[in-house]
Parts: C-alpha cells; structure tokens; sequence
C-alpha cells in the first residue's frame, strides 16, 4: 500500500510535467487559475491552450488516436489533469464536449458525423454545450418537454432548456426532445446535434442567488435541425441520454467542495476569541472542526482508492457518488458554522469568504444531480434497493400528470 | 392551563397580517434586496408607525400604544412572515428596550416618543471584531460625554439615525445613545448577508453621547436587554419559519416528477414533516419566552434562550430545506428561497448565532434557574 | 397567558385531591410509582384501587355516565392523572381497555355487548388487552394475516398476534382477523372480542434487548368465539380499528421519555471532569446539552399548548404525534452521549442509568408507532402531503405481495 | 497509486472470513453473551492462536507470525464482522502493542511468546472514574515492583490473565505489567453493555508488578500504543458496520409491508445509502490508518484519529438504523440487532468515544501536521 505511481505512470507524468513546463507557467503557492470568467478573451486564451494541446498530443488523453485523442488510460488522464492543475492555464470550457458529448457521438453517431465534429471538438475549435434540463424536468430528466416535429427533411425544435453552461460561446449542443407523446415517456426522445447560433434560439442567463450567472436558459422557436443532425434513432434518445449521462458522472468524480475548506476554519478558528482564549481551543469548536475534517478526509481517500483501481484497470463504481453527496451539504454546513464562529459580525459579507459560501453551497447540493437523485443511486445501484413504484410507466407521455393541466 | 394567546391578541395578530400582506409582499423585501440606495422600506416604517408598532411596548405615557409584549411578539411574527425590510428588531426590540430598561424619566420623555413615532430608527452597537462580544475587550470609549472607537457589523445601521452604544467608561462599561447623523459619527454601509437588512460599520471620532443607566452597569443592561430582544427576534424567526414552510410545502405539491407531485416522495414528506416539528417546537418554546418576557419572570434567562435557539434552528433547517426541495429553481435570483435563506442566516448573527446563546442556556440552568 | 387552571378546573381538582388523599399516601420527593411488575399481587391490588375508583365516580372519567364514567371533559381527565400521579398508586393496567377498548365498544358494540363489558370493564373486574400486530403486519397493520372462519354459529380463529401488553392477566381481548382474504386488504377483516382463557390461546412473553418483557406472542389455533362477540359487521374491521387506534392516540398523547433526562446528564456533567475541569464547563458538553434541554422543553410546552386547546373544549389535533417523535430518538442520543461522556468507564452497565437507557430507548422509538409512521402521519394529516403510491390496492388481498410465497 | 491491500493481503482476509464464519457465527457471541460463566469462546480463541492471529504483528523472532499491520488490520476487521467474543483487541491491539513499544528485549522474549500463543491474555488497565483519563489524577501507585489501587472498567478484563496497568511511580505516569492470577489482585468481573466482551474492576494490593518502559514515560507511550490500538480497533468497527449494513439491506428486501420491500420506501433508502456512505468513508479512513500505522509514518497521529472517529460513528449509525429498519422484531432478543448495538457501543467506550478523539485529532491539525 502505497500512494505512488507505478514506473508507468510515474514516465507519463514526467512527460505531461516537461511539456506544461515548456508551455506554461506554475501557480504560486496559493495562487488559483480562476474558472469564473467566461469573457471573449478568455474564450479565446483556452481555445489557444487546448489546441497547442491538441496538436502536441495532450488533449482528449483517453479518446481514440483517431478522433484526435491519446489513445490514454483513464489514470493517465487523472495524472495529466493533477500536473496541469499545478499550472496557470485557461479555464477548461471543454469539459462537456470531450467528456461527455464526444464520447456520445463515438457510441451513437454517424461516420459522417464523427467526421464532421470530433477533430474540431477535441481542438476546441468549436465548443459544444448539452441542452437536456428543463424547468419542467431536471432529476426526473425523462419528463421532458421540448419537441421536434418533422418537418420536411428536417425538425422543427420548440421548447425551452435550462442550466446550460456556456450557452453563449458555444458553436454547436447537443440536445434531447419530444419527438412523440404519444409513446412511453422514455420511448418517444430523439437526440440531436443543434446549431447553437441557429435562428430562432435564444440565450438568457440564470442569476443564481450567489449574484454569479453560469447557466443559461435557452428557448428553442422553430429551430430547425437537419435530420442528418439527429444522433441515434428516432425514439431512441432515452439511451443516447444515458450514455451521455454516465459519462457525465465518469468525469464529474470526485469534485472537490471548492471554496474554503476546513483548513480556512481552523485559520478563522485561531483568530477568533470565545470568552477570552482563542476559539481554536474550545471544545465545541474542536468537535466541529474534527467532524469536518474526517468527512473530508474521508472522500478524500475513497477518491485515492478510485484512484487506485483506475491504475490497476479496473472499472470504479457508481461509488463516486459519494463525493459529491458528502462535500456538497458538508460545504453548506461548514459556511454556516464559520458564519455562526463570527457572532455579530457574521451577517456581514465581507466579514469572511465564509458568506460567500453559503450562498454558493446550496447549488452544490442540487447541480449535476441533487443529494436525493446521489441517494437513489447509492440505494439502487451499490445496494441493489428496488425503485420506487412508477406512476409514470405504461402510459402514454401526454397522459402523466404534470399537475399543470 | 391557558398556554395559548387570546382571541384579542390574535385578532390584533390577523390585523398585522393583513397589513402586511398588503403593504409587505415579499416584492417589497426583494425591492429594497436589489436596490443600491433603498435602505429600507420607508412606506411601510411609517406605516408601521401609524398602527402603533414601533411603539407597541411602549407604555402611552411614553407616546406608545400600550399594547404590550403579548402583543408585541405576534406583531414580530408577522415581520418574520412578511420578510418586512426595515429596521423594526433594531429599532424596537434592541434600541426601545434598551432605554425603557435603562434610561431615566426624562430620556423616556424624550427619547420613547420619537421612537414610538418611527421618527427615530435605533440601532444596537456591539460588535467590535469577528467572535463573541467580551465585557473585557471593549475599544470604544465613553468619557465625559464623548465617544471614540469604531462598532463593526452594526445590524440596521444603515438605516438608523440613533444608536444605542456599548463602550468602555472609567467606571466600566456603559451604554450610550448616540445621534448617528450628529458631529462626530461617520458611518460606512456594508454589504449584508441579507441586503434588505443593511448593516453598517460606526466610527466616532469624540462624538457627543449620552449615558444611559448607571455608568459601570452597561454590560448587565445589555444583558438583559438581549434577553427580551431574543424573545421577541425568535418570534420573527418563528414566523419566517412557518412561511418558508408553507411555501415550500406549497412548491412540493405542485411540482411533478416521475408522475406525481415530489410532496409524494417519503425523502421530502418526511423531511418536511421534520421542518414541522422543528417549527412547532420553536413555536412552543416562543410561547414560554412570551409568558415569562410578559411576566418579568425569573424564568426568563431559560426562556429566552430556549426561544431563541429553537426558533434559529427551525429558520435556518426550514431555509435551507427550502432551497434545496425546491431544486433548480430554489437556487435562482428570481425566486424567493434566497430571501428566506439570507434573512435566516442573518437574523441567527444578528443577535449571536445559536452556539452562544445554547452556552447561556446552560448558564441559566445551572445558576439555580430553570424547569 | 398562564399556567392556571380556570376556577372550574380548579374546583375540579380539589375534589380529586381531597378523594386521593383521603385513600392513598403521596409519593416522596424523587420517589416513583413502580410501573413494570405484573405479579399476581400487583394485579390485585391495582383492581382494588380501580374498583374503590369506580365507585367513587373516580374511573373512566371521560366515559358516558351510563357505562360507568362520570360524562368528565377530557381537561378533567388530565386533571386527574396529574393529581394521581402525585400518589403511591397501584400501575395502571386497564389503559388499554378503558382508553381505546370501551370507547370502540360504545362506537361499534351492540347494546347487549357494552352492557355485558363496559361496567366491568370500568372497574377493572375484567381486564382488557388487544390484539391486533402480527409478526408480517406492523407498521402496515392492514396486512395482517389471522384467520376467522365461521363455523356453525361460531368463528375460528388461527394465527399469532404480537405486542400484545398483559395478555397473561387479562380476561378478555379484542381482535382484527381475516375473514375474506379474496376481498381487498382492508375490506375483508372483521373484529371480535376474544376470550383470553379459551382453549387454543397461547401466550408466550417476549424478551426485549433490554431483558425486559412487557409484551406477548399470542398464539391461536382453533379458538372459537361465539357470533355474539363480533363487533361490527362481517367485513368491517378496519373501520372498527380505526376507531380503537384513534383512541390510543388521544390516549398516549404526550408519553414523556420515561428514563433519564437532561437533569440526570447535567448532573453527571457536573461529576465528571475534562482535563482538568468540571465536563459541565466544557463547551461541546454545555451544547449538547442545551440542544437536548431545548427540544425536551418545546415538547413540553407543546403539551401545555395540547392542554389549552382541552381546557378551551378544542380537540387537539395529530400535533400530539410530535412528542413521541421527538423524545423517543432523543432518549437515544442522549443516553448515547451521556455513555460518551464517562469514556472507558461507559461500556459497563454500572455506571450508570445511561446504559439502561441507551438499550431501552430503540424500543420506544418503534413501539405505538415507528418514527417513520410518525412522520408519515404530520406529513400527511398535519401538512396535507400525498400518501405514497399503493401496491396494495385494487386487488384481493391473497393477491399482494409478501415476499414469502 | 496504490491504495488499497494486495491480492495477498485479501486473499489472507478472506481465509480469516471463511475461519470466522465457521467458527464464530454470531450464535457463539450469542452463546458468551448469554453465559453466566462462559467469559470468552476459549475454543475460538485458540483456533485463532493456531492461525497465528495473535501474534501477526508480533516478529518471528519473539514467536509471532511476523505477519505485518496491514494483514493485522484485515484480520481485524474480519473479528468486528463476526462479533467475535474474545479478548482480541485487549490482548492483541493493546498489551501486545505496550509490549511491543515499551518493552525490553528481555520482556519481550519472555512475554511476546506467551501472548502470541494465546496463553496469556492481556488487557490495559487505564481508567479509574468515568470520564476522559487524565494524567494528572492516576492514583494507582507503583513503587518498588508492587501496584496498589483500583482500575475499573478495564475492558476485557474478565477474561484477561495479564495486565498492562497504568500507575503513578515517584518518577511520574509508568506502565506496569501484572499477571491477574498472582499475589494481591482481586478482581470484579462487571456486568458489560456488551456481555460476549466482559470487563472487569482490577483491584491491587501491593501486587508483584514489573515496569513496562521508562519510569515517567507511561502517559507518552500509552498515546503511541492508544493511537496505534485507534487504528486495528478502527478496523473491527468498520467489519461490524459493513455486516449490520448488509444484514440491515437483506432484511428490508425481504420485509414487505404495503406490498411491497420495506427497502424500496425512500425513507429507508436514503438512509441505507447514508449508512453506506459513512462505512465506506470510514472505511477509507482506515485505509489511511493502515498505511500510516505500517509505515510508522508522522502522519499517524492525525490518520489514527480520523480512522477511529469515522469508524466508531459509522458502527453507531449503521447498528441504531439496524434495529430501526428491523421494526418491532429487532427489538427482540431473539434477533441480531442487538448484538451489534451492544458492541458498537462498547468498542466505542473501549477506547474513549468519539469526541475525545474529534478533540485529539485537532491537536494533531494544530501541532503543525495533517495534510
């Protein structure tokens, strides 16, 4: 037991380190490359890195050569991405097109297709975005509502997606429709690629209640989409869903709370007084750092332990859920015990980054599947739990209730 | 046993409520949330002022309605419910209290008037530094008649005009009332965790104050003052609470997925089931902090602690279940979770978060007091 | 708002003090009644006090005067057990019969059946148990699998019912059984009143993890029980033990944890010492503490509220549910930390209470009502949520699932 | 990256799960607990002697198996997973672990053998009140090689024949090894919370003893040998977690009410999912213990604690929701439920519960190591 690489892998990222050394420079201690912005120029500077990486071999480590990818194994990228997070690089604004949507297209798209948008994909020539969520159908994806009706030689797309990331730098998406209600629910979806710059489609951003605006809402009047644009069967677009969907939670694993941590606490802790000694020594204090401390630290090493079967070849399992289901109410707990620490002055934004976190930490707990769906998963697929009974099986689509007729 | 609120006081209760139905939606708060320069909600102070509110507690000789705490508490119940955007807590529960606790028969005269009438909005300035108020690490200094030191994080300051100081006198500390638009005071408005409470940094640079109560005694006035001010601010968080409840049981039944309403889904009913509880002991408990405020009791130690911690608990657990039943749309600007999460985790520090006053609970119990 | 008794009330319980003390002696301060023996002694002489009760208009209070009561408000009925509990009084064993038993009887019974039952019932002449859980029907007690078969004039009942409070002592019980099992779960029960001495009655005690043994299996093979004991119509069982169950609501309304409380475990916090320093001192000790002194205290004054609304002649709502909800997880925890709290010394069973009660305090968390049937019933009685989708509805009951056959 | 056990550690873990499950189901930790007289399974004991399971930290040199830590571990986790009713942790985590530590090369040649075997029996001798020890308040006595005073709650003790005990010598805290079946030392076998685990009271008077270490260092090397026993303990309890979950998940799939598994209502799911995210957090935990405990790395302090809290809240979750889940019958004796309740507890208390070890892991953050 050990946390080293093999030779192998210690070769790989010796060699991922030489070339992130040649192109860029290292973060400062402390320093963090930040994700936020999404102006032009940023757009452009990743398009800049992802291409040099692309043609130096270092993109889409684990996608066939000849998509443009490495041909990598899945812990070689997890190497790339430690060694490349130690660099000032761009914000990745390509993580939904090659972890997600590339893979889709491998396992349902046409040659044509592939073709057509892979190369540039990988490149980052051209940025995609996924249109599957709508305010009517986010956990239960498959009640979505968005239809396309054939139309001549193509589709006539109407309806309204939301939380799309990016929607507005994006050159193409990837999105789920109707195409029958009178099917199944999960019978009548077809798949498409959608020009995102189309007539007729319309990006609104979404202010969240931490002030940022990351996602998008974007409303689909009679888009049209060729039909040499739908990917997979028509009625088939529940499985192409899924395979994009697991992909999705391949790439998510193990994402770090983000914000301040328990390290930060421990600092606030040293500074703060209760009844005249430092609040680092109080007892109550001290039980609440450690239960932080553990949880963390905890998913920490499940996250070395996929790690590890990752380096052994092995497939790891739904079990990344955890992550996410742990850090995401334990960010939101820790906010508003650092809050509580403060007294008085914890109302007051700038008092600490903590403020800051407990705005941000709820849309952890529900983006990207909420704590319930993490749950459900864990239940049903680690335990093997059975489903819950279906009201919405064996009947036409347009006959479920939405409780909005 | 007569543990409930009379038909009287509920009716004034359902008076309050309409009111602020009309003249409170939660438009009004998002108003003031999102704007630069509305402090708060000036209509509705006055408005406020006019049914007799600000002056609920105070006795009529004092220009007040008389009405009394029964009264009082429902009528911050229903600031609670409405998110109501203005200074009440500060101005009545904190700064009212305050001088009706400590002040002398003249600053009564002089001072509760003004207060009951809304034309002056108090403020209660504590805080120093991030962490627990301490009596022994006071800065701001009160000497013959001026005051100089700087109070962090005042709750309201932005929108109050007076303020009720704690500072360190020869004698001990000391409470003063100061003029916050008189010489000597400068005042930086701060972004607040919940913006339609604005808050503010005070600086006195040799601002004239006036004592109030006995020099040396500030820190027990303020003491108690915080007592009954727990009591009545639990009440505001009893009735953001219960709101937030409805609201969210409301969303639950009207939300579908996998074809039926998520209010079906036994994760959600049985949290929201513990949401009920936890509101319904708060409201139990606000109930016992009414009595014994009302009373004078010598009850009141435990029973203002026990209100506010059980109804910070319920604010905060009913807030954040809010958001997260409600998915998606829970986390967006546009809707109204965020106003009842901010308000919850706000009101929780304005006073003290739920730790410090579960550490005086014990306090309380083990001095001799308690059941 | 106050904690007084309206003079009536008042009035009221200077009466039933003046009859208990002219009776019984007071209890001793820290003194209690004992509540587990069911020795043949106890039993006799808790029918003795019953009887002296009963004819001094003391029994049944809130019963019709007809059947033995005295026609008292249910504020009245509260009045008393508070005053009675200040005495040295035999246990109360004809709860079950007095509180849910008789009031199904005057709701359901036929004229011959309350006179032959209630007055003895009423004077503890006869005590009552009942019978309704079975071993595959708990928390869904309409799964209950006991059979009726008429036979001639007579019935015959097979099966084994569990939970079962007294069954030892007691003459008589009350039964839901399974006379159609073709009908729909809840259609084809019926409900008898079942001599507890017939022949083909077993009763075997069952032991708890505590070592207690406070409830029975009992056993039926081919009892029979004459038409004349029905209660209700053939296929009406459900309804009838709704009204039975509605009772032991009312009945067990604010059940305190029983055990140790926060006194107890502010008192050992202040025996015991963290580095140095009375645990009493320590921080995370006061917080805990107070969380459960808080919830304990809401409980409490929620039944002053309970109280209030009898007093004001209201009926309480299933507000009540909340109690046991509430303290029952509670007495865990809390026996839970006080064992934390004595470290090494907190795996004996000596140390102290705490031990009892961390093995006592599951059972109350599961008897009269699992948490999650609590829940269940504020989520849909008290806040109007949805049930759950049935699987067993529409079909006849052989026909629903059981994971044996 | 190579975190986890190698195919022959596991292949070593599993020969200890099919010995165990033929050996100790739980019927036989049902049988001690319900025994007046049956302290321990003797026959299970030494079986487990025979595989060397005593001794496998214990280097072949001083008749051990030299197994290693990371096959300890694992051997371990199997005993919690079986509920096995023998002193393994006492003698094997802990007095070994002493001996190992603080022992001369003489003692060790002479002690290591016997309790490798299996023939003696050790347990630690700690604590003298209830509460968290302290050495500052030892008023057990070591003076020229005899022991007087009373340990209570010495866990394991009934079935121990040796005792590693912590005493006040003139020099300061020592460590002393008594054999329980000598001169002077009576004991009290007690009533456990866990009855298949008894302890004991250890009562000395002026019993023959002999220094473990150096005079004054006992409290240090108790730390080393506490923080090392953290981790192999840490192991049983994650064993007892992961089966009361498996149980648990088995029953409610064959428990139907409202026809259908109990285990597809979501209230139950959800929670099953949240005990499986606490064992296997817990269980990552341990890897960490394990590696930090093999390689004596700096880190053990900090990875000892995080091992031990995750893993004791993970047995308590897992063994509260057990009985829960089973309903009414698994309040029976006659289930399992409470087998694994009882011990969960009790390994719990073993060691000093969980926030004593929140409260030393944070000493272990702030000494300037952690991650």
């Amino acid at each position: 037991m050990d946390f080293n690489d093999t030779s192998e892998e210690a070769a790989f990222r010796a060699e991922a380190r030489a070339f992130l050394e040649a192109h860029v420079a290292p973060l400062e201690p402390g320093q963090r490359a930040s994700f936020e912005t999404e102006d032009p120029q940023t757009v452009e500077a990743a398009q800049h890195w992802q291409a040099l990486k692309k043609d130096n071999g270092w993109a889409c480590l684990t996608w066939p050569v000849e998509y443009g990818g490495r041909g990598a194994r899945p812990i070689e990228s997890v190497i790339w991405n430690q060694e490349e997070a130690r660099f000032r690089v761009p914000p990745n604004i390509f993580g939904i097109g090659i972890g997600m949507l590339g893979p889709t297209l491998m396992a349902h798209g046409t040659p044509e297709q592939r073709e057509r948008y892979l190369q540039k994909m990988a490149r980052g020539d051209e940025i995609w975005c996924q249109l599957f969520s709508e305010p009517g159908a986010g956990s239960d994806l498959a009640g979505l509502q968005t239809s396309a009706v054939r139309d001549g030689g193509d589709w006539r797309i109407n309806g309204q997606k939301i939380w799309t990331s990016g929607a507005h730098f994006c050159r193409w998406g990837m999105i789920v429709t109707r195409t029958d209600p009178t099917a199944e629910k999960h019978d009548g979806l077809t798949y498409f690629i959608v020009d995102m710059k189309a007539p007729g489609v319309e990006i609104r951003p979404i202010r969240q209640i931490n002030g940022g605006a990351n996602f998008n809402q974007v409303f689909f009047s009679d888009v049209r989409v060729p039909d040499a644009n739908r990917v997979d069967a028509v009625g088939n677009g529940w499985r192409v869903s899924m395979t994009t969907l697991l992909n999705e939670r391949a790439s998510v694993g193990g994402a770090g709370g983000g914000g301040l941590g328990v390290r930060d606490l421990i600092r606030l802790a040293g500074q703060l007084e209760i009844d005249g000694r430092p609040a680092l020594e109080d007892s109550h204090v001290r039980q609440r750092i450690a239960d932080f401390y553990v949880r963390l630290r905890g998913v920490q090493h499940t996250g070395n332990r996929t790690l590890t079967a990752l380096s052994r070849g092995q497939t790891p399992g739904p079990e990344a859920s955890i992550s996410k289901l742990v850090t995401a109410p334990l960010a939101q707990q820790l906010a508003s015990f650092a809050i509580e620490l403060q007294s008085l002055a914890g109302g007051e934004m700038a008092a600490s980054g903590f403020q800051d976190g407990y705005l941000g930490s709820p849309g952890m707990r529900i983006a990207a599947g909420t704590d319930e769906i993490l749950r459900n998963i864990l239940a049903e697929r680690v335990l093997g739990l059975p489903r819950e009974p279906r009201m919405d099986k064996g009947i036409p689509f347009k006959d479920i209730p939405t409780g909005t007729a | 046993m007569n543990f409930d609120f009379s038909d009287e006081q509920k009716l004034l209760q359902k008076t309050a409520r309409d009111f602020l139905q009309e003249h409170s939606p939660l438009a009004v708060c998002r108003r003031v949330l999102e704007s630069d320069d509305e402090l708060y909600a000036e209509d509705l102070w006055s408005g406020a002022a006019e049914m007799g509110w600000q002056g609920a507690a105070i006795p009529e000789e004092f220009g007040g309605a008389g009405f009394g705490y029964l009264e009082l508490v429902l009528i911050a119940e229903e600031m609670g419910r409405a998110l109501a955007p203005i200074p009440f807590g500060s101005s009545v529960y904190l700064a009212t209290e305050a001088i009706l606790a400590a002040g002398g028969d003249e600053q009564k005269k002089r001072c509760l008037p003004e207060l009951a009438s809304g034309r002056w909005i108090g403020a209660l300035a504590l805080a120093e530094r991030p962490g627990r108020p301490d009596p022994a690490r006071i800065e701001t200094r009160l000497e013959g008649g001026r005051l100089t030191g700087t109070k962090r994080a005042v709750p309201d300051a932005a929108a109050a005009n007076r303020a009720v100081v704690l500072a360190a006198a020869p004698e001990g500390p000391a409470l003063a009332l100061v003029d916050l638009d008189g010489e000597g005071v400068s005042r930086e408005v701060l972004a607040s965790l919940d913006p339609s409470r604005p808050g503010a940094t005070l600086r006195f640079d040799a601002a004239p104050a006036e004592p109030l109560g006995p020099a040396g005694g500030g820190w027990e006035i303020l003491e108690r003052v915080l007592r009954r001010a727990a009591v009545l601010q639990a009440f505001e968080q009893l009735g953001g609470a219960a709101r937030a409840l409805e609201i969210t049981r409301d969303f639950t039944l009207g939300r579908y997925a996998f074809g039926r309403p998520i209010a079906s889904f036994q994760a959600l009913k049985h949290r929201l089931a513990d949401v009920y509880v936890a509101v319904e002991l708060a409201r139990s408990n606000c109930f016992y902090g009414a009595w014994a405020l009302e009373q004078e009791a010598p009850e009141l130690g435990e029973a203002a602690c026990s209100a506010r911690v059980s109804a910070t608990d319920a604010f905060e657990l009913a807030t954040t279940e809010m958001i997260q039943m409600h998915g998606g749309v829970g986390y967006t600007w546009e809707y109204d979770c965020h106003l009842f999460y901010r308000r919850a985790k706000w009101l929780a520090a304005s006073l003290g978060g739920a730790a410090d006053w579960r550490d005086r609970l014990v306090g309380e119990l083990t001095a001799g007091g308690g059941a």
